[in-house]
């Protein structure tokens, strides 16, 4: 699974993408940012409170709720403000 | 048409482009989006904008499409800039085309609220006392909520 | 400002000479009205605006005015062309400017609504069954209506 | 006073401008536009119908029963069509 992360939530994490293999409990995006915050102090500062952060799955707007497979393209970001 | 790029824009050349030759055109509302110094003290030195390449392109196909299905337009232009801007630069052009003036301004205006709201990119600002990143704004929200 | 003129503008240069050297413009609102050839058989062969010099000046004036006490603009331009045109020429441009897009977005159309329905010109379609005078629309009252 | 006429109204009347000294009876713009239309058949053909025709006092638009003096500028023409 592709993980890219952007803007504020880049800058926490350190990096600006990588390939993840989650354990088969990780069924929504919202398991995977839990999953991702056990992984330290830039994870956790970054997706802890996702009411400030967003995610698209295969660059399309997504809900926490939706579901995340090994193929799909998952991105983290603050709310948009572009314009 | 949607273009994602680092260069500037000219208004009136991107008009000129979408006008020229054609007489079934009766109104053409455009919006110019520009870096804006509010200058409450802490001066603004400069303003970054990120994208999300693939995305930006997308969620901009999709919205001009959306537009396109609510009003009966003859043409649309987004052009969104990235990378580093200086107060007065230009971020966003919004060009719509149409018979009648109402359609050409509600169309504007709903791509606007739209991007703010969907188009995947972040400003970070530079300013004399340091960088921060932009929040976005609950206005916003409501701006675009008012299309659904 | 306000200008009644015979020759044509250039779109993005009266944008520019608004804008230029300006850091505190966030939103730039431009409308230009064209003559459309509905093409409906009877083809469009060209359009004659009269005005009533003086009044016509007056008018833009005082709709300029009205607009800059109803929204916190930071400019207006209202160019509005007389004489002989032809399908796919300019007649009129509005364009404002602001801190934020709603306060641009909403006198520019306030602007037009107004125009269209107090300033002093007439339209004379020569089209190829003869001449006609353009009858006012009851949706332009309309829309010059919600503004009161 | 001076009149003046626009579009299908200077049209119909057959000039742009004339100087009239209407008689004191002429007190509004209406009374104005009635009594022009016993000049001729052009006068009444523009003028007669007063729901299709608007009147400017000096340079201002105005009712057909707003006041009419000597010294004043009078227009009539047909709703606009500008923008």
């Amino acid at each position: 699974m592709k993980l890219l992360y952007f803007a504020w939530v880049r800058q926490k994490i350190g990096r600006s993408e990588e390939v993840v293999d989650p354990p088969a409990n990780v069924r929504t995006a919202g398991d995977l940012a839990a999953w991702l915050v056990l992984r330290g102090e830039g994870y956790a500062d970054a997706l802890a409170d996702l009411k400030r952060v967003r995610v698209a799955i295969n660059q399309e707007h997504a809900s926490f709720a939706a579901p995340v497979g090994a193929g799909d393209e998952v991105a983290f970001f603050p709310p948009v403000t572009g314009g | 048409m949607i273009r994602v790029q680092r260069q500037d824009f000219d208004v009136g050349t991107e008009i000129e482009a979408l006008t020229r030759g054609r007489t079934d055109v009766g109104a053409v509302v455009s919006f110019t989006g520009q870096v804006r110094d509010d200058a409450e003290g802490d001066r603004l030195k400069s303003m970054t904008l990120e994208h999300f390449p693939g995305m930006t392109e997308r969620e901009l196909m999709r919205v001009e499409e959306e537009a396109r299905v609510r009003w009966p337009l003859l043409d649309v232009l987004i052009v969104h800039r990235h990378g580093e801007l200086l107060p007065g630069d230009r971020i966003v052009l919004v060009a719509t085309l149409s018979h009648h003036r109402s359609d050409a301004f509600e169309a504007a205006l709903f791509l606007m609220d739209y991007l703010k709201t969907r188009a995947p990119f972040w400003k970070r600002e530079l300013r004399e006392s340091g960088e921060r990143w932009v929040e976005a704004r609950g206005s916003d929200d409501e701006a675009a909520a008012r299309w659904r």
